[in-house]
């Protein structure tokens, strides 16, 4: 960045630096709504189920291959495959949660995180023998493709509609949570299954759903992301990483907490790459660090209460 | 009885959020002395022995444990002070046996430093097994010593409760709800049990059957909407008006 | 027998159960990010070694190939497997730098011939040289620098210089800028995003800021699918020529790209639409027995299987003594699909012709041109 | 209402119930006495379904649920206050209510849980796990009669409850047995279990050791039975 | 008495193997005890705390580093290797710790992935020392008391004496007192404090222990290897290490063992069969969770068990009638 300024001798050069920062938040707000997209699903699962799937982005990925396959074998269409892919991987998940899953429960947390690894390196091979390894991408559609300009810069039409994406997810989850029965009990489930069956809940047909909720978003954000981040060998663990970051900062179980984590994480790794591009890396994980120090619950994680 | 005050509790307050759980209460406790605690649910008892063993801090107000202020030491160190406390809610070491519970507060008491690192037939440790097998002897549960905590009924809970709160040695003990799910028949046992502690042993019982809390204190102390309605003998607290309409009702003590 | 008695016996020698059998040993990645270049690697050498029935100086020719990921852990592991388990005759592979470094003191010890055939570290073939270590792929010295003074000389003294952050591409940029400086050209900037950094948005939008004549890029794989897209998307594309290496472009990853690729420049030592004899045959056969195009690592494993049979021709089937193998490796020299092919007897890394490719639209999708050739470069070996 | 017919349950290998048999007909409430450990619970969880291994058959409204699921027994209209609560302490009182399944029109509203008890309404957006534990009890009958049951099972009901409380408890369940609901109940609180029970039963190590009208029991039949000796 | 049977068992099967073995199985023989004691370190506090951590490779990362960096720069006696990796993984654990212990259960899983992350970073970086993505290749071997231990069989012979030696000492530990108040911890943190014990400083001996056996692990695959990578840092290590208790069986001895052994073999053998490793390797996790929920140990022991229940005793006991009052 100093270099860039030494070099530029001109008198606009704070008002140039405002347009960069204004920039480099939009740029922060879109990449911070794609951490959103592609962590709901997680968080949903996670949150209300307990189950920390560490498969979650291997459903991802799924749906951003299937996404592949619609748009660039059978059809040409994006919108059917925003609508087909979330729905195959919606299917893998209730096979998943039914056959697999199902039986874990009982057995706790680490458990499930082995299964769902195992499952995830099942997926892995899965998707290399049926699309090879090469870099796959979707095209964004015609009518998104453009870009806007905003305060003098450019943007990808396609990245500002993703904000407004995150922004009508967040809220539908939020809803469901909230201010449904549907939050109480699967939250009740959590922490005494047996006794919510006792009081009339099927809480087994419950959790499916909830987990096939997961994966619809998941496959959904698999094909939102594709445009941007591609589809390739190891792309589901890569994101898997970072979903799991924003998860914890936003502090488990808060829909409100994980949205506040992706944008906060969003724009931090932007001004990160654009201020000390090395260390971006580094630096997610030191926030993450501080905020867990600070808050051990998260941001907007709740203290739960013991029984 | 002795005349050597050893728990002072002055003027403490509890806030939860905006609720105001226990108001001002100030207590002071001598050695040897048998305490009932009652009052309606919700009344601040069981917040209150919370403070007493540093589960909680008070938002104000301070507590002295022979002279000395512990209002905010920690509950591990209070425990090794000597205050000791049962659970109104079984809280044990669930998966672990009814052995291993007990070799735990044992271990504890006779100071980790004496057995640290030290294999199980070791001498000092080898004591510790057989103090640990006279306690279960005692409290009838030899038979079962090796049975997982979370494989026993409800009453069978409670009382491994009581027992590691006894087994620590304390010099006071609080006792929350001690006989609660028991049967009649446990019951007097563990009343019985109670009785016989040392003298110096100074006991605060938290207890909703009348005829146990009765049959056990020699002074009483009434909570109602967080502050203390009345500190008495058994007997004034019997034919307290107030008392009997807000707490006892038609029920009578036996 | 033992591992005791082998490791004081001191000579594990061993009589060669297998006479008739020439075995070579391939460390490829299979799975993680590189896998798809280890596929072309290995779909190239297949290729070869079919075309002459897997036969070479009258013995049967035996691929052994062990996935390594791009863990180069992984990949020693694989290659103690190989000498110590299958007894190779000669070693060949590798992708990840790394994974060429990680194994170099395990084939020194065991006097292995080795034959790298993509893994681009400079070192290798300079410090960490050895009697046993050809290079029949690049170095990233040869990529770099064969498109510095170019750039000069065609897009402006003005570059902006963005590459991977990790030793392979550190060392291309470098590369890079040394020559471009030496040439009179002045480096505005750098900036060094994470490898399998999954958004550019910000280190473009800070790029774009510059007052720069083009942008020299290193990167690879899924990042350069990204970095291409969105350097487009951020309307970098009208402002500053982008250049880069063949890898930017290349050729499975051009119809991820889509339109985006066109006009870039890259630097390269083959490719599709070179047109000589060698290459015609090549990318038919290979198109043929694949129904895909071939791309740089299929022609790296091609012709890395080439140098391996002329070798083992050249010893009429006798691969008992590494030093001959190496001696007769050395010597190996002819017409490859990227030019004329010979090894540098100082270097052991090969002597090249690079070429300047531009990315052009044709028939609704993108190609790669030739739009400039430098003949015969050779690494300096410091 | 409910008919029990040689029930053996087990947890794992220890078998805990031997051969039980009871029967809690139309608008009659049963209590089932016993010291601790003796079973009483492993057969309010058996006819909940809550109990990993039943044999026999149980019979709510002529129908065997011996291995029907928790949630279906719940359906056909059987409540349950289980023994130690068992509120959902990660929820607030009003959730902890809202989690039940109400299953006619015309039954039990929250309103009427929080007329019932007042205490409750106070505390209704406190964490469940934050109550007091005679808070959670009433918080615990009260979701129990959201389900509005056939058949209600209680589980030591006045377990924890101030001396007043029980009396207003009491007091709750004789309305609700006047107006023809059906109850089995476990009590060690025995002045409380004879007020309320047509019929007793007394458990000993899994196996009915005593049946009969309240009225048989008495003093040496409580000796006999629910002292340390036996 | 039944021990020290069992350990002159292990000493002399350790002592044979070279003998017995070829080189290739010594490496992989090596490695298993490797990992084994990478595991059983994970395992104090992952089986016996409760603690499940997601970083513990910055400990083996740091021992491995510090091993290399010290046996390049300035000796490679194995003392001094084995010593400052030592050294520098009871620092970094007294760091990590301190902060980790604030948090507890999927945050503490997440903290330690955040701090493995940045050491990782940090060598990633560090490209003057570490050699950056290219790892630190071209370290001499390990001397010891002036005799370098230049091949596979004197390496397994330092790694096998010493794979004895942490058994026996992490064994004491965790069936001692201490180790007892550790199980009692991960049962209910909250009783402890109440039975009067200190938890946090108890969590943290375990966290700084567990610390020093990652590093010394690290250390010894320097010593086996030869090169160190980044990804012996990299958050995967820690999954696979976690992976290796889970499946072995976390809160025993022998489980994580086991599983050390069972997943460097499965990796090993099956990734030269088919390029489809993982998928199988995924697979086992999987029949782990839904048929051998307590791990390779746990069966072992049921089968042990089975046995003997068909044999000695009746089914079905009855737990009611064992009731002494
Ligand atoms: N952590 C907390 N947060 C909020 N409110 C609390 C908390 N703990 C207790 N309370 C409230 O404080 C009041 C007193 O609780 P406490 O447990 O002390 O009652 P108690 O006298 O022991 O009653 P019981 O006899 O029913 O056990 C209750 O109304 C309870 O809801
Ligand atoms: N989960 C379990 N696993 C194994 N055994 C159990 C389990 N739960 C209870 N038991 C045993 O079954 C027997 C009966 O227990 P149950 O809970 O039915 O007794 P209870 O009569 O309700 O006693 P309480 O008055 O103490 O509540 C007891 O001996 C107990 O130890
Ligand atoms: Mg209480
Ligand atoms: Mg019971």
């Amino acid at each position: 960045m100093y270099r860039t300024l030494e070099n530029n001798q001109s008198t606009t050069l704070e008002v140039d630096k405002i347009d960069i920062l204004i920039a480099q938040m939009v740029n922060g707000l879109s990449y911070g709504m794609l951490l959103f997209v592609i962590t709901c699903g997680l968080a949903l699962v996670f949150g209300i189920l307990g189950v920390l799937n560490l498969a979650h982005g291997s459903l991802y990925m799924i749906g951003g291959y299937v996404g592949y396959s619609v748009t660039a074998t059978y059809t040409q269409s994006f919108w059917l495959a925003l609508l087909t892919a979330p729905l195959v991987v919606a299917f893998i998940a209730l096979i998943m949660e039914r056959t697999l899953l199902h039986y874990t429960y009982k057995l706790g947390h680490l458990s499930q995180v082995l299964l769902t690894l195992g499952v995830a390196y099942v997926f892995h091979d899965i998707a290399k023998i049926i699309w090879g390894t090469n870099v796959l991408s979707i095209r964004v559609p015609e009518s998104l493709a453009g870009s806007v300009s905003i305060a003098g810069q450019l943007f990808p039409l396609y990245r500002l509609v993703i904000i407004a994406v995150g922004i009508v997810i967040a809220v539908g989850i939020w809803w469901v949570q909230n201010k449904t029965r549907w939050g109480a009990i699967i939250r009740a489930g959590l922490s005494d299954r047996e006794m919510i069956g006792a009081l009339g809940v099927n809480i087994s047909l419950v959790f499916t759903s909830v987990f096939v909720l997961g994966g619809i978003l998941a496959g959904f954000g698999g094909v939102v992301a594709a445009p941007i981040l591609g589809l390739y060998p190891d792309m589901e663990f890569q994101t898997l990483i970072l979903a799991l970051v924003v998860l914890v900062i936003g502090g488990l179980g808060s829909i409100a907490g994980t949205f506040t984590a992706s944008i906060l994480v969003g724009v931090l790794e932007t001004f990160g790459r654009y201020l000390v591009p090395e260390l971006s890396m580094f630096l997610v994980f030191t926030l993450m660090a501080i905020i867990l120090v600070w808050r051990p619950n998260g941001l907007l994680g709740k203290q739960v209460a013991e029984g | 009885m002795y005349e050597e005050t050893i728990l002072e509790v002055n003027a403490i307050n509890k806030r939860f959020g905006g609720l105001e759980i226990l108001k001002e209460v100030s207590f002071d406790v001598s050695r040897g002395e048998r305490i009932g605690i009652i009052g309606p649910n919700g009344a601040g008892k069981t917040t209150f022995f919370n403070l007493l063993t540093g589960d909680l801090t008070p938002t104000q107000g301070t507590i002295a444990f022979h002279g000395k202020h512990i209002t905010n030491e920690p509950n591990y160190k209070r425990t090794r002070r000597g205050i000791a406390r049962t659970f109104q809610k079984n809280n044990l070491l669930e998966k672990l046996s009814i052995f291993e519970n007990l070799l735990l507060v044992l271990q504890r008491k006779h100071g980790i430093k004496s057995t640290w690192f030290k294999v199980r037939n070791n001498r000092s440790y080898r004591a510790l097994y057989e103090e640990a097998e006279a306690l279960l002897e005692t409290w009838g549960l030899h038979g079962r010593r090796n049975t997982k905590v979370e494989n026993l009924s409800y009453g069978e809970q409670r009382q491994i409760e009581i027992m590691l709160g006894v087994a620590t040695d304390p010099s006071v003990l609080l006792l929350d709800e001690p006989t609660a799910g028991m049967s009649q028949s446990e019951t007097d046992y563990i009343v019985e049990l109670l009785k016989n502690l040392p003298e110096a042993l100074t006991l605060m019982i938290i207890e909703h059957d009348l005829d146990v809390i009765f049959g056990l204190s020699d002074r009483m102390l009434v909570l109602y909407n967080g502050h203390v309605l009345a500190d008495d003998t058994p007997e004034a607290i019997r034919d307290n008006q107030q008392v009997n309409e807000i707490y006892m009702g038609k029920a009578r003590v036996v | 027998g033992n591992s005791a008695i082998q490791q004081s016996g001191g000579s594990g020698g061993e009589a060669d159960a297998s006479e008739d059998k020439v075995k070579i040993g391939a460390i490829l990645p299979f799975s993680g990010v590189y896998a798809s270049l280890g596929k072309d690697l290995s779909d190239g050498m297949k290729l070869y070694f079919e075309s002459v029935d897997w036969e070479a100086g009258g013995k049967r020719i035996e691929m052994i190939e062990e996935d390594t990921g791009a863990d180069p852990q992984e990949a020693l592991k694989r290659t103690r497997k190989l000498i110590d388990q299958d007894d190779i005759d000669i070693l060949t592979g590798a992708v990840s730098t790394a994974v060429a470094y990680a194994i170099r003191d395990e084939i020194v010890t065991n006097k292995l011939p080795y034959l790298t055939s993509h893994a681009g570290g400079n070192d290798l073939t300079r410090e960490q040289k050895s009697d046993y270590i050809w290079r029949s792929s690049f170095s990233s010295w040869q990529i770099g620098n064969s498109m510095g003074k170019w750039a000069y000389e065609n897009i402006g003294d003005r570059i902006y210089v963005a590459a991977a952050d990790y030793a392979f591409g550190r060392e291309v940029s470098a590369a890079f800028m040394e020559s471009y400086k030496e040439a009179g050209g002045e480096v505005v900037g750098q900036v060094y995003p994470p490898l399998g950094n999954n958004d550019y948005a910000s280190y473009l939008t800070t790029i774009r800021d510059s007052d720069a004549d083009g942008v020299y890029a290193f990167f690879a794989g899924s990042d350069a699918v990204r970095f291409v897209q969105q350097y487009e998307e951020y309307g970098l594309k009208d402002k500053f020529q982008l250049l880069g290496s063949g890898w930017l472009v290349s050729e499975d990853l051009r119809e991820s790209i889509g339109n985006a690729a066109e006009g870039v420049h890259a630097a390269s030592f083959w490719d599709y639409n070179l047109e000589n004899e060698e290459n015609g045959k090549f990318t038919e056969a290979y198109e043929e027995a694949y129904d895909r195009r071939p791309t740089i690592e299929s022609l790296e494993g091609y012709d890395a299987a080439r140098i391996l049979v002329e070798t083992i021709e050249a010893l009429d089937g006798d691969v008992s003594d590494p030093e001959e193998i190496v001696k007769a490796m050395a010597a190996v020299e002819f017409d490859s699909p990227r030019g004329p092919f010979a090894f540098d007897q100082n270097t052991h890394h090969v002597i090249q012709d690079m070429y300047i490719l531009e990315t052009i639209q044709e028939e609704g999708r993108t190609e790669n041109s030739m739009i400039d050739q430098i003949e015969n470069v050779q690494d300096p070996g410091k | 209402m409910l008919q029990i017919k040689n029930l053996n349950a087990y947890y794992g290998e220890s078998h805990v119930l031997h051969n039980l048999s009871l029967k809690v007909g139309q608008g009659q409430v049963c209590a089932i006495l016993g010291r601790n450990g003796m079973g009483k619970t492993t057969t309010i969880y058996s006819i909940m379904g809550m109990v990993p291994k039943r044999e026999g058959t149980i019979e709510v409204a002529g129908r065997n649920m011996v291995t029907a699921k928790s949630y279906h027994i719940s359906k056909s209209g059987v409540g349950l206050v289980p023994q130690g609560r068992r509120i959902f302490p990660n929820l607030t009182v009003k959730e902890n209510l809202l989690t039940t399944k109400t299953n006619t029109e015309n039954g039990w509203k929250h309103d009427d849980v929080f007329k019932l008890f007042p205490r409750i309404e106070e505390r209704q957006h406190s964490m469940g796990g934050n109550l007091s534990g005679g808070e959670q009890q009433m918080l615990s009958i009260g979701r129990a009669l959201l389900t509005n049951p056939k058949l209600l099972l209680l589980d030591e009901p006045s377990e924890g409850l101030s001396p007043l409380m029980v009396q207003e408890v009491s007091k709750i369940i004789r309305q609700l047995k006047q107006a023809g609901l059906t109850m089995l109940l476990v009590e060690q609180n025995l002045a409380m279990a004879k007020e309320i029970a047509d019929y007793i039963y007394i458990l000993n190590k899994g196996r009915i050791v005593f049946e009969g009208a309240v009225e048989e029991f008495n003093g040496d039949i409580q000796k006999k039975h629910l002292s340390l000796s036996s | 008495m039944k021990i020290y049977l069992k350990f002159s068992t292990a000493l002399l099967l350790f002592a044979a193997s070279p003998f017995i073995l070829t080189s290739f199985h010594i490496n992989l023989l090596t490695e298993i005890l490797i990992f084994g004691i990478f595991a059983l370190s994970l395992n104090v506090i992952v089986g016996y705390t409760g603690l499940v951590s997601l970083g513990h490779a910055a400990f083996f990362g740091a021992g491995a580093y510090t091993a290399g960096i010290i046996a390049q720069n300035i000796s490679a006696n194995l003392l001094f290797t084995l010593g400052g990796a030592v050294l520098l993984s009871v620092i970094l654990a007294c760091i990590i710790g301190l902060f980790c212990l604030k948090v507890s259960g999927f945050y503490f899983l997440m903290l330690t992935l955040a701090f493995s992350q940045m050491v990782y970073s940090f060598v990633y970086q560090s490209t003057g020392w570490t050699g950056g993505s290219n790892g630190l290749s071209g370290i001499p071997n390990p001397i010891l008391f002036g005799w370098e231990l230049s091949n596979t069989v004197w390496v397994f012979y330092v790694v096998a004496s010493l794979f004895l030696v942490v058994y026996a000492i992490l064994g004491i530990i965790t069936e001692s007192p201490f180790g007892k108040v550790l199980v009692g911890i991960k049962e209910n943190e909250k009783r402890l404090k109440s039975m009067g014990y200190h938890t946090n400083i108890y969590k943290y001996a375990a966290f700084v222990i567990s610390g020093i056996f990652g590093g010394v692990a690290g250390a010894l695959y320097t010593y086996f290897n030869g090169f160190i990578a980044p990804s012996d840092i990299y958050w995967t290590m820690s999954g696979t290490v976690l992976i290796m208790v889970l499946i072995g069986g976390a809160g025993t001895m022998l489980g994580p063992v086991l599983g050390a052994a069972l997943i460097v073999l499965l990796e090993t053998i099956v990734s030269t069969y088919t390029n489809m490793w993982m998928m199988i390797l995924g697979a086992v996790f999987i029949i782990f969770v839904i048929f051998f929920p307590s791990g390779i140990y746990g069966i072992s022991k049921d089968i042990f068990k089975g046995i003997q229940n068909h044999t000695v005793r009746p089914k079905v006991k009855n737990i009611s009638n064992e009731k002494v009052s």
